[in-house]
């Protein structure tokens, strides 16, 4: 191990608006922390010793641990994990084990560790370039273009003439006054027929008897159809007869003959 | 010889820095302002006449503004940068209205016009109608206020394509299009369209009568 | 003789009217965007290559960004002109990372990112990214989840004087060491920024997406 921790310990502190991502002495998680303690060993990363590394770091959070500092919760999986790796790597593989070898799994992290890096290089790189109004300038006096609109209005002759039309209609003082039909209730009819019928015997037209109420053209219709529906009701209690003897041909009613007790 | 290339090499870079200064200054800079920049053997005054006949014949010049110098865009291409496009709108509903009051009311004054519509006419509503070209001021009413009537263009009946206001459809045509529901009280009526040149109660506009001045929260 | 005169006059004008539109305007232009001016016939792709061979070697030069074009000052002139008042905001350590890490895995989704960097992205570094123009939602990957794929603008390969993406520092060094791999293991088909419309596995946007929902404690 390399370094003191108290060094470590002396890190920068972590911007504010970073803050919640950064619980353990200004890293920016457990990746962070191990490539810092890599670079530690001061060899090339592909020269690294996996196993060193993940023993720095366990080492390094149990420390921490130890001064009663609370460690975020990745930082912990990272232990485990590479606790597990650790172990992975001192025990000899066992055949038929389906699970990754430990050189497999230290390659994996060596492999992050270098990717990890070579962006951080990337980003540098990106900002060491000539950067746009830092080195590079735009028009410092931009002349922005105009784009003058002119409006072509359209509208189609129906569109304004049903324009006109339902202003008009909007504004037209209409009174209204709904349209009451007289309309035959069905008590009404059968009252009615009751009276009409009275006892005669002899088969009559139901329009002769309703003749009166059909002079009304615009109560032919209801007069007509409550009657009849009236008739049937009066059919079915036994009251009157009904009979029709062709179709659309009168229908004609009389009063049943009651059975002698 | 190699004297005179280098002369011509430190030349060609003051050159160049005083392109990029006076491209990336927001304002016209003064010849002070620019020798910081460009060392102090240069002659800037020849430095940026030899740049001024450099940009002569080009899209960008660099001119003088008093005792400053700045780029600009070449004025004779002003206008192809200030580019007209026609955008085609369909009238709102408020002008379609205010249009066919106007068109079968004709001549019609504001006020009459708001009767008909039931709501006020906002001075945007008016502006596009003239401004489309369809409505025109045609005199004033000789009524106390002397409002402004109005009425339909030219090209009003081209846009409709009407000969005539007289073309305009009547009470029955406008019921047997079904524009007009045939429960309408009796009493209305759908006026013929005046179409000639000033009424008896219109006076004519003065040439600089602007119209009728309208509120802003009109 | 008057015809090859003729042309040559038109094509002057439309060298200058480019010249004149590029250097109005502090964005970068697409061929679609100067077309409207310089008029039907021109041939865009050669009259832009001839305006940046004529200031090549000037002290303002034509560059690529992307699909656009502009004038920027010339690099080499950089330290002469630099101003005193530094960057407002320097990015942080973590919003710079996550510009790079997008800028070369490109595209790439949040969990990609958070996997190269070990550690959640906050969704204030997205903000900043996105606010400064650099960073911009292409699409959604079409795994479960369909997660938001990221990428950079033209305004970034401004911003850093990149042509194309192609031009990004060390770009092809770390194709050769494979680690530009966004998954785990290395395979061997090592992915480059893609810069193209979409990805076979990308999805587009739908125009009111919002992106990614990010609890507020992210």
């Amino acid at each position: 191990m390399t370094g003191s921790l108290t060094e470590w310990l002396d890190a920068e502190a972590p911007p504010a608006d970073e803050v919640l991502h950064v619980d353990v002495d200004g890293y920016e998680g457990p990746l962070d922390l191990l490539l810092d303690l890599a670079r530690r060993q001061k060899v090339d990363l592909a020269a690294i010793s996996i196993l060193a590394l993940a023993e720095q770091y366990l080492s390094f959070i149990d420390r921490v641990r130890e001064r009663r500092i609370e460690v975020a919760a990745d930082y912990l999986v990272m232990a485990a994990w590479l606790a597990y790796l650790k172990s992975r790597l001192m025990v000899p593989q066992v055949q038929d084990d389906d699970e990754p070898s430990g050189e497999m799994l230290a390659a994996m992290l060596q492999f992050r560790l270098k990717r990890l890096e070579a962006m951080r290089l990337a980003a540098s790189r990106l900002l060491s370039r000539p950067r746009l109004g830092l080195q590079i300038y735009s028009r410092g006096a931009p002349e922005p273009l105009e784009v003058a609109r002119k409006s072509i209005w359209e509208a189609s002759y129906y569109e304004l003439l049903k324009a006109y039309s339902a202003q008009r209609e909007r504004g037209a003082v209409t009174e209204y006054r709904p349209y009451t039909r007289t309309v035959w209730s069905l008590q009404d009819a059968r009252d009615i027929l009751q009276r009409l019928i009275g006892e005669s015997a002899d088969w009559i037209a139901m329009d002769t008897y309703l003749e009166q109420y059909l002079a009304k053209p615009d109560e032919r219709a209801t007069v007509r159809a409550s009657t009849f529906a009236s008739s049937l009701e009066l059919v079915r209690q036994g009251e009157i007869e009904v009979r029709q003897s062709e179709t659309f041909g009168p229908i004609l009613l009389r009063r049943r003959k009651r059975e002698q007790p | 010889m190699s004297d005179e290339n280098f002369e011509g090499e430190v030349r060609q870079r003051q050159l160049r820095i005083l392109e990029a200064l006076l491209f990336a200054s927001s304002e016209p800079l003064s010849l002070a302002e620019m020798s910081p920049y460009v060392g102090d053997g240069a002659n800037l005054p020849v430095l940026i006449e030899e740049l001024r006949a450099l940009y002569a014949n080009r899209g960008v010049n660099l001119v003088r503004r008093g005792d400053r110098w700045a780029f600009r865009t070449a004025e004779d291409l002003g206008f192809l940068l200030r580019r007209e496009e026609e955008e085609t709108r369909p009238l709102s509903r408020a002008a379609l209205e205010t249009l066919a009051i106007i068109a079968y009311h004709q001549p019609a004054t504001r006020a009459e016009i708001e009767e008909v519509r039931g709501v006020a006419v906002g001075k945007g509503t008016m502006d596009i109608l003239m401004e489309a070209g369809w409505v025109r001021m045609r005199g004033r009413r000789r009524t106390p206020g002397r409002p402004v009537t109005y009425g339909t263009t030219d090209a009003f009946l081209d846009h409709f394509g009407l000969e005539h206001l007289s073309d305009l459809p009547g009470l029955d045509e406008l019921k047997g299009a079904g524009l007009l529901s045939s429960r309408l009280p009796p009493s209305l009526q759908i006026p013929l369209p005046f179409d000639g040149a000033l009424r008896d109660d219109e006076d004519p506009l003065a040439p600089d009568d602007q119209g009728d001045a309208v509120s802003d929260d009109d």
